[in-house]
């Protein structure tokens, strides 16, 4: 069954692949986005049913690649992560057809776009080192191509694509040099092997691996410090790329330091998941406080993005904390917590940069200090986006609120605990993760605010309409799926508990029990029902509303102007912004962020005292960038620059240097 | 979900909505006996919810179905708190539904509605008025998520019923460091949360120091009913939640009807005592400006920092 | 109608020289000040007459679908201030109407009655018309004053668009220049019915 | 006094003594720190007398009603003569803003509770337990001496930081002899005179206090 559906996925991708190359243009938008969407369905398939309990698929293909050739390891823990790239794949896929008529449809783009799918579903899915480092460098490539999708129109893209492309092969360096380091230590490149003869390792060694490991996989996943590219790739992207590269591709970093960190090496000393732990506390607030002031929306989620990466970084690395003062069944918490994130934010995330694309596409801006009053113009991208903010903001009853809340349940329960690090560590993280969580609200009442709310700010938004019928039908289902992820913890229950197993290094037993209203957890005292929640607000909320129509005294005034104090004109110029919406926390938060103000006043020429106009722009850099990388860059420049010393086009050095080189070569080879 | 149990939540609510505007009218009383006036009677809340009902609603041309829905949600989610938040008795039915982080979302999603609709407006007020409370809110948060890390920590759980029950059981512990810290850090949150003095003014009339007003700036009629009735209701909530998780003698362990009226009155006396408290320090006290709030919100930040170090270190 | 008492309203018992204190001493000897000055004054609000006159007409109906809640946004289209400052003296400790259920509110949104004061000046006409048009009814409309009613002593001044019935309809007129608080307090006590 | 109440009025005190040292970092106004001090002052006086009649130690109540007088009475009296003498601006200056200031005190209590950690497993004694209290009152009066600019804060924090020290001694120690206790304070209440006369010397040599302007001195 996994085995049928998985090679139906393969096909499905090929044939989308065939399509891309041979179809004429519109035909091809339309097929590859059919086929795609059939081939994430199948992987979705294959997925479901490892979680529902089928038996772990595993295959060979020795002699399809040289080296080890290729494994298939499909257990439930990739399944998780197949099911989340799966869960935005179809929608994207089907609002790349309404998306692609009208915007990057040319051959390669459209060729990439399967191939991407493809290898984010399969990723998981790989048994061996050469299998993982084949299938995670298609990723790497299709996603740089679809990354510069639109560059002859956007220059940013190319700069974007520059970032993107050295941060990733960078970060497949190390990984590669950590499994292998772990291969040769195991004496096998298969993934069975390693787990059973990781082991043979010894402590110092296997902290390199995992450190390297979490390097590569991080730098993936869009963690502090090694983020740079995330926010200036994510936005560059054709919209439902963004959609598959937040919602699903970040996400197979978190998968890589599982794996590996728990699962191949079987976890470690508590200073991994302290470690993991920082890193994600870091990365939510950063991620957070710059999409705060972000007034890009894609900028926004992107950051918003390692935000969320950042939560299920701190639930992975309390769950190592808490398996390495042996409480077990905490750990398997706050891994459910994490892993249910993982497809909570796929289907969120995707559905939030989906609608950012249909706003693209109807005004053709992203910048929110220039769109509103969207709400009545496109009624179903509004809803839609709304559910998808409101889910993002971890409010119930929808599903953003289940994971966080399981995130909280496990970090609250940690004490008491003989751990010093635990103890230090959890009021902390539980801080961090309420303060990110009230920021990212704020975040999203200003993204959805400025957006869709009140007046157009702009000609454009004023002129803007409704995305086509195959882009609103990606945005009703993922929209759909936000609530269904809710409403539904039975469903989520034994799935969680099969992947929380398969993650030996860190947790046994079943960490959600549900009867099918109530979700409850293994050892915690606390109870949840997302649906009666649910209903609850709906009953409130019908019973309100018919108390108050009840008498029909009141008559209902409509399309008056709105209150404004008197002034003889209301204009969009006098709405708050995005900007100015986040003006008070960025001054509450004005030491962390350091922002660039400038104020320019022009003074009328009779006098001083008149003005004629005040112009208030306000940017945050990016501090890493700022202090790290570019001071990096510059010495690898000059690095540069005093090796093309030796490089003088001199055709006899050159022969001179390829001598020297033979010569070392043999005395060393001796 | 007994039978038994929904009939105390129902009760529950019913008593919560029939009760807080009297609550904010005996505030009001309060305030104008101490500046040397007579004062509204307790009832005026409800004759003004009366009145607005029987209003023109008037919605204007630049807001849509946010604006509308908005109230409602409102509404909808301080009522549900209501009937969670356990005021009769540690038997509610709702104690499964949700727990106290339930409730601190609960909230919050009352709040952003109100913020999406203070921004519907589309008028500079309505912005700025949102644009605070979504501040003050924003940074209040890890100090309520924090104040209850420490009061599960003593007692194991995160469930009302639980830690109600578990302070029942131990009396001692109301008095405890971390307990009272974590009193301390609350109490100052529902101060922000529900704008009263020193961070809002619910009586202001000048719209640059507005939050609250400002974000309702726009509403009228049954719409406005609405939210003052969830505003109440609110205030009720935060109340009663600081007195009974903190001093919950009197609240009923079964569902007797005799021992629901006696809790009733307990729960009574003790939120009207909390609310004189209020009212009384409002007399006294000057807003705050806006960026000093801050100080104020790290303030009880740390008082419930100290309270989860407290409850872990000393216990 | 009783002449109210006259109250010290100088800050701080027995007439407080201006030393010079620290300032932790002063800080506490206020806070101890109005604690001393609210045990001594007690109430100061006047005892009220009986029943307002009743209204009549359309008026009436109106008032009585307010059913007892009166809430009052102030328009000053053009005042001296002298109707204000009255105004204001009718929501303070001596007269005190919000016991008859008036309260002052920051949008026309929120109000049932506008107050206006001063002759309509040519530039507050259209705001007049604005607040007047914001407000949601069942609604009314008090002209304070004899400017208000019928422009006062600015009447065919240049600047000046006309009375207030002129440019909004007006329910209730209260004469005065200024009309002293009773009158304004009589007039909100119509139509709060008590 | 029982067993559980003793522990409940210890934790009490000695938690008491920590909040107002978060209390004297919060506030702005210099004479309601100076107020905070010695209130400081009292809850140590408290300490010692609940561990005092707690162990039927007639001398350690002694010496409570010593630290009393001299804590909440004598040393903050002097202290607050010196900011009753300066006319600069009685505001607290700082050199981080009051959140940080607040958040960076939390980050020292986690400081002091993990690293007595070990010192506190060595015995069950709620006195013993309540230790990191007393070292985070000292590393918060540190804080103070370093980031706040006026030479009156930092004899407060000195004096905090003696607080802390003597609250260590308290329960490290179930109590200390009076005479410890004698030239301890004696020795503060020297360093206090030194530094009220330095003060005075510096607002008269160069009429104020802040510290930040000392640095022109250097050369």
């Amino acid at each position: 069954m996994v085995g049928v559906a998985l090679g139906i996925a393969a096909i499905a991708a090929t044939l989308a692949m065939a399509a891309g190359c041979v179809l004429p243009e519109r035909a091809r938008v339309v097929w590859v986005g059919i086929l795609t969407a059939a081939s994430a369905t199948a992987g979705g398939v294959a997925g479901i049913a490892v979680l529902a309990g089928s038996a772990r698929f595993t295959a060979n293909y020795p002699d399809l690649l040289p080296l080890g050739g290729i494994r298939i390891e499909f257990d439930a823990l990739s399944a998780i992560f197949t099911v989340a790239a799966a869960l935005v794949a179809v929608p994207a896929s089907i609002y790349g057809i309404g998306y692609g008529l009208h915007g990057p449809s040319s051959r390669p783009v459209q060729v990439a776009y399967p191939l991407l799918v493809w290898s984010l579903m399969m990723v998981p899915a790989a048994g061996n080192v050469t299998g993982l480092v084949v299938l995670w460098e298609l990723m790497a490539i299709s996603s740089l191509i679809l990354v510069l999708a639109e560059h002859q129109h956007n220059p940013e893209a190319r700069t974007a694509a520059q970032w993107y492309a050295v941060v990733t092969h960078l970060s497949l360096l190390a990984i590669v040099v950590a499994l292998l380091i772990l291969a040769h230590g195991a004496g096998g490149e298969s993934f069975a092997a390693m787990r059973s003869g990781a082991g043979r390792l010894g402590p110092g060694v296997t902290s390199v691996v995992f450190l390297l490991a979490l390097l590569g996989f991080g730098a993936k996943a869009g963690v502090v410090p090694v983020h740079v590219w995330l926010p200036r790739a994510h936005p560059e992207a054709p919209s439902h790329v963004s959609a598959l590269m937040s919602g699903a591709m970040v996400k197979l970093g978190i998968y890589g330091v599982v794996r590996v960190g728990w699962d191949l090496l079987g976890g470690g000393p508590g200073w991994w998941g302290a470690v993991v732990l920082i890193v994600g506390l870091a990365s939510a607030m950063f991620g957070i406080l710059h999409a705060l002031l972000a007034s890009d929306l894609k900028r926004l989620l992107a950051y918003s993005t390692t935000e969320n990466v950042g939560l299920i970084f701190i639930g992975i690395g309390a769950a190592g904390l808490f398996a390495s003062t042996g409480n077990r069944p905490l750990a398997a918490v706050a891994l459910a917590a994490a892993l249910l994130h993982v497809i909570n934010h796929a289907a969120f995330k995707g559905l939030l940069f989906l609608g950012a694309g249909s706003i693209h596409s109807a005004t053709g801006t992203r910048d929110l200090d220039s769109l509103g009053g969207l709400a009545r113009r496109m009624p179903v991208t509004a809803a839609t986006f709304a559910v998808g903010a409101l889910a993002i903001a971890a409010l119930p009853p929808l599903n953003g609120f289940v994971s966080e809340w399981l995130l909280l349940q496990s970090l609250v329960h940690s004490l008491p605990s003989k751990a010093v690090a635990v103890a230090v560590a959890m009021p902390v993280a539980v801080a961090v993760v309420a303060l990110v969580g009230g920021l990212v609200a704020a975040t999203f009442v200003k993204a959805f605010g400025t957006a869709f709310l009140a007046m157009p700010r702009s000609v454009e938004a004023e002129q803007a309409h409704e995305s086509p019928r195959t882009m609103q039908i990606g945005l009703v289902a993922l929209a759909g799926m936000c609530v269904a992820l809710a409403l539904a913890p039975t469903v989520l229950a034994e799935p969680l508990r099969r992947a929380t197993v398969a993650v030996a290094g860190l947790s046994s037993g079943r960490p959600i029990h549900t009867n099918g209203v109530y979700l409850q957890l293994s050892g915690i005292q606390a109870g949840l029902s997302p649906l009666l929640l649910a209903t609850g607000l709906g009953v409130m909320m019908v019973v309100a509303l018919a108390v108050v129509r009840r008498r029909r005294v009141h008559h209902t005034v409509r399309d008056i102007p709105a209150w404004g104090c008197g002034r003889t004109l209301q204009t969009a110029r006098m709405e708050y912004t995005a900007t100015s919406f986040a003006e008070p926390l960025q001054r509450v938060f004005d030491d962390v962020l350091h922002p660039e103000i400038d104020v320019d006043v022009d003074h009328r020429t009779e006098s001083r005292h008149y003005i004629e106009a005040i112009r208030y722009r306000r940017q945050t850099r990016d501090a890493f960038e700022q202090r790290l990388y570019l001071p990096l860059l510059g010495v690898v420049r000059r690095a540069g620059d005093a090796a093309r010393r030796v490089q003088n086009g001199s055709i006899h050095r050159y022969l001179t240097f390829s001598l020297i080189t033979l010569i070392v070569v043999l005395i060393a080879a001796r | 979900m007994s039978l038994t149990g929904t009939a105390v939540a129902l009760l529950q609510v019913v008593l919560t909505i029939a009760a807080a505007p009297f609550l904010v009218g005996v505030m009001r009383l309060i305030r104008a006996r101490l500046e040397g006036r007579v004062g509204p009677p307790i009832v005026q809340p409800w004759r003004d919810l009366r009145k607005l009902l029987g209003k023109d609603r008037m919605v204007s041309d630049n807001t849509g179905w946010v604006f509308s829905i908005a109230p409602l949600v409102l509404l909808a989610s301080a009522t549900l708190v209501a009937g969670i938040v356990p005021f009769l008795s540690t038997k509610s039915a709702l104690d499964q539904v949700g727990d106290l982080f339930a409730v601190v979302y609960l909230l919050l999603l009352g709040t952003v509605f109100l913020s999406l609709a203070g921004l519907d407006a589309g008028t500079a007020f309505g912005g700025m008025g949102s644009s605070r409370a979504m501040t003050i809110t924003a940074i209040a948060e890890p100090t309520v998520l924090v104040a209850i890390f420490a009061l599960s920590v003593s007692t194991g759980s995160s469930n009302l019923g639980s830690i109600v029950a578990a302070t029942l059981a131990h009396p001692a512990t109301a008095a405890s460091p971390e307990s009272l810290l974590a009193f301390a850090a609350l109490a100052v949150v529902t101060i922000a949360e529900t704008g009263r003095i020193p961070v809002d003014n619910p009586n202001t009339h000048l719209e640059l120091t507005m939050i609250h007003e400002a974000m309702v700036l726009e509403y009228s009629g049954p719409d406005l009913a609405l939210i003052e009735l969830a505003a109440h209701l609110r205030l009720v909530v935060f109340l009663g939640l600081l007195s009974n998780l903190f001093v919950p003698w009197g609240i009923a362990t079964t569902a007797q009807p005799l021992q629901l009226l006696g809790a009733a009155v307990a729960v009574a006396v003790k939120i009207v005592v909390l609310a004189a408290v209020i009212a009384i320090v409002e007399v006294f006290m000057a807003k705050v400006r806006l960026f000093r709030v801050p100080e104020l919100l790290a303030a009880s930040f740390v008082l419930a920092f100290l309270a989860v170090t407290a409850s872990f270190f000393l216990a | 109608m009783a002449v109210p008492r006259v109250v010290s309203t100088r800050f701080g018992a027995g007439g407080e020289k201006h030393r010079h204190k620290p300032e932790h001493d002063r800080e506490r000897a206020a806070v101890l000040n109005l604690v001393r000055k609210i045990i001594r004054v007690g109430r100061v609000t006047e005892p009220h007459d009986a029943d307002p006159a009743p209204l009549e007409g359309v008026v009436a109906a109106t008032a009585d679908r307010l059913h007892g809640s009166v809430q009052v946004r102030q328009v000053d289209a053009g005042s001296c201030n002298g109707c204000e400052a009255e105004f204001s003296a009718a929501f303070g400790p001596v007269y005190d109407v919000e016991r008859f259920g008036v309260r002052l509110v920051a949008s026309p949104r929120h109000a049932d009655v506008l107050v206006v004061t001063g002759p309509v000046t040519k530039n507050m006409a259209e705001p007049l018309v604005k607040t007047f048009e914001a407000t949601p009814g069942p609604k009314l409309v008090i002209a304070l004053g004899d400017c208000a009613r019928n422009c006062g002593v600015f009447a065919g001044g240049y600047g000046v668009a006309g009375a207030v019935a002129d440019i909004v309809p007006v329910d209730i007129e209260v004469p005065g220049c200024p009309p002293s608080p009773d009158a304004i307090v009589a007039a909100l006590r119509q139509i709060a019915g008590r | 006094m029982s067993k559980t109440a003793f522990v409940q009025l210890l934790d009490l005190a000695a938690g008491l003594v920590l909040v107002i040292s978060f209390a004297a970092l919060w506030l702005r106004r210099l004479a309601t720190v100076a107020r905070m001090i010695a209130v400081q002052g009292l809850a140590l006086a408290a300490v010692a007398a609940v561990i005092g009649i707690y162990e039927h130690e007639s001398e350690l109540v002694g010496v409570a009603v010593l630290v009393g007088i001299l804590r909440a009475g004598v040393l903050p009296g002097l202290i607050r003569r010196a900011v009753r003498a300066g006319d600069e601006l009685r505001e607290v200056e700082s050199i981080i803003n009051v959140p940080a200031s607040l958040l960076a005190a939390s980050a020292l209590t986690l400081v002091s509770y993990a690293t007595t950690r070990d010192v506190v497993a060595l015995s069950p004694a709620p006195q013993v337990r309540a230790i990191p209290l007393g070292i985070a009152v000292v590393l918060i009066g540190m804080l103070m001496i370093v980031t706040r600019r006026k030479a009156v804060l930092q004899m407060m924090a000195v004096l905090m930081i003696d607080n802390g020290i003597a609250l260590v001694m308290f329960l490290g120690t179930s109590g200390v002899p009076l005479a410890i206790e004698l030239g301890i304070a004696s020795d503060v209440l020297l360093a206090v005179f030194i530094l009220q006369v330095l003060t005075n010397r510096i607002r008269t040599k160069f009429g104020g206090t802040d510290l930040d302007q000392l640095r022109a001195l250097r050369d």
